[in-house]
């Protein structure tokens, strides 16, 4: 179930266990990745959306098609963007179908506890497919 | 008499005892001086104690163009006619290979790509040399020179050669008033 | 050699040994990168696209540029796209040169066996250079 | 400080150790990452791109966005681009704020002394928030 509006909104409804997803050494809870292990991660998150014509006139409106991975540390209450990325758009009338995907990641120190999750615009955009849109992590190595 | 060796502050001098090995065709490695492959080779294998460094021929399409201890050979680099560029020198196993962009258009390094040359407006014309690859240069017509068009290629014309032109467009149409023609 | 045509294609022609491009612990054939050990892999691929006015007119008509990385298990004689990207673009006719990039990548479990290859419409459109399109893999860690 | 204009120019200016930012293993002087042990690594990049109409009049201009992620090679005396992307763009008068990001990554070897180094075009649209704008990389194992 995909939230309404252009707001930014926490997408929460992943699949962790079905299809390409898989979840090991993370807990995954109300769509957040939670950490189990002191390291260094890397991150990863990819986003497409798409528009077709039946699903209304969005065109000579300017879109601005973000995303946001966003790391909640309980322990000081704090929540912070680790990464964005994205782009506005002015999708022009003459197609009858509009497409476009973002990837971001990076490589960042994660301590137990903090949790993973991501935010979109425009969420009635996404392409919800697994092989369209999907975020992870993994573990490159111990802290030092 | 003694030679006093000068104080020098903060370090010492010592006598170097070797000649250095590192230079544009020696490199040092397991404590030996070897030889670096020549241009147009790669090192497939480092020199040990026992043997020198085993060098190999560049593949096709490759090139190296420095004395090295690379394990491979550079890519010759893409004259991507998509891109409007085209070949000016195929290059070779010791050369990077050229590419330009096609006539009218020269290479942007901002864009990585050819971009229209200036079209010069009407008073302005190209200036000289034209070089292939790089922008026009427009330079106002001078005395004596004129150009009606906006044109990337058109040099300023002298008035000398328009004025018999004038001449003779007058004479077809029969009048008979005579020009004073500045030579 | 890059096929013609704005359909979805396979690319099989790719460097695998020369310039930038590596190959170890896995096999590369036929275009297709292909698994020799079990384990958790992260997939990655670069596609740029580019047009030039010298090349014909391509302005005022919608292209949808995309990327797909595909995995062919041949045991159960399957394929399926592990992951997309891509825009749908209306290039205005103002500007001589158009450039666009996609980058897609994923944590995902492969097995021995398993081949990997890549498709993108507008094959023509390409940017071959090395340091443009380019895809990859690598072995993460072993299975749980 | 951002360098100004539309040329390519290299960045320096990063943050290495504040905020989210990590150095270990690797040095970093005057904007580039120096490797310290052969290896292969993954590389990565996030660029965003902004611009407000309250800074001038960008648009009914093509622009192109672009990031070039190079290594030099002090031994050959050797500067190559290893990846590249980005976008042309043709942003419309009728928004009121444009954004663009990209993102690049790739798995290569590097040998120690070999210096990792960010280009972009148009420096002064960039969104340096740490989030927005980012590259590093990891070592995933040695040399075969």
């Amino acid at each position: 179930n995909i939230p309404t509006g252009t707001r930014k909104v926490n997408l929460t409804s992943w699949h962790h266990d079905k299809g390409q997803a898989n979840l090991s050494n993370m807990t995954f809870s109300d769509g957040k990745l939670i950490v189990n292990q002191d390291g260094f991660y890397y991150l990863y998150a990819n986003i497409c959306f798409r528009h077709h014509e039946t699903s209304g006139n969005l065109t000579k409106r300017g879109l601005q098609l973000m995303v946001y991975m966003t790391k909640t540390n309980l322990k000081i209450r704090r929540s912070e963007v680790l990464m964005k990325g994205g782009s506005t758009k002015y999708w022009s009338g003459n197609s009858e179908f509009h497409f476009y995907s973002v990837n971001i990641g990076g490589f960042l120190k994660l301590k137990t506890g903090d949790m993973i999750s991501i935010q979109v615009s425009n969420p009635l955009l996404l392409d919800s497919s697994q092989e369209a849109t999907y975020f992870g992590a993994f573990k490159v190595r111990d802290l030092d | 008499p003694e030679f006093a060796l000068p104080q020098v502050l903060g370090s010492a001098l010592s006598l170097q005892s070797t000649l250095p090995c590192e230079s544009e065709q020696h490199y040092e490695y397991s404590g030996r001086c070897c030889k670096k492959c020549e241009p147009g080779k790669y090192m497939s294998a480092k020199c040990t104690e026992t043997s020198d460094s085993v060098c190999q021929p560049c593949g096709p399409n490759e090139y190296m163009d420095v004395w090295n201890e690379e394990d491979k050979c550079l890519l010759h680099k893409i004259c991507d006619q998509g891109k409007a560029l085209k070949e000016v020198n195929p290059g070779n196993s010791t050369f990077q290979r050229q590419c330009a962009c096609t006539t009218g258009y020269h290479w942007n390094e901002d864009c990585d790509c050819c971009q229209r040359n200036t079209i010069c407006a009407p008073g302005f014309g190209i200036g000289h040399p034209v070089q292939q690859d790089k922008d026009t240069r427009c330079m106002p017509c001078p005395r004596g020179y004129f150009s009606e068009v906006a044109s990337s290629t058109d040099e300023c014309k002298s008035w000398t050669n328009n004025m018999l032109m004038v001449l003779s467009f007058l004479h077809l149409t029969g009048t008979n008033k005579i020009l004073y023609v500045l030579i």
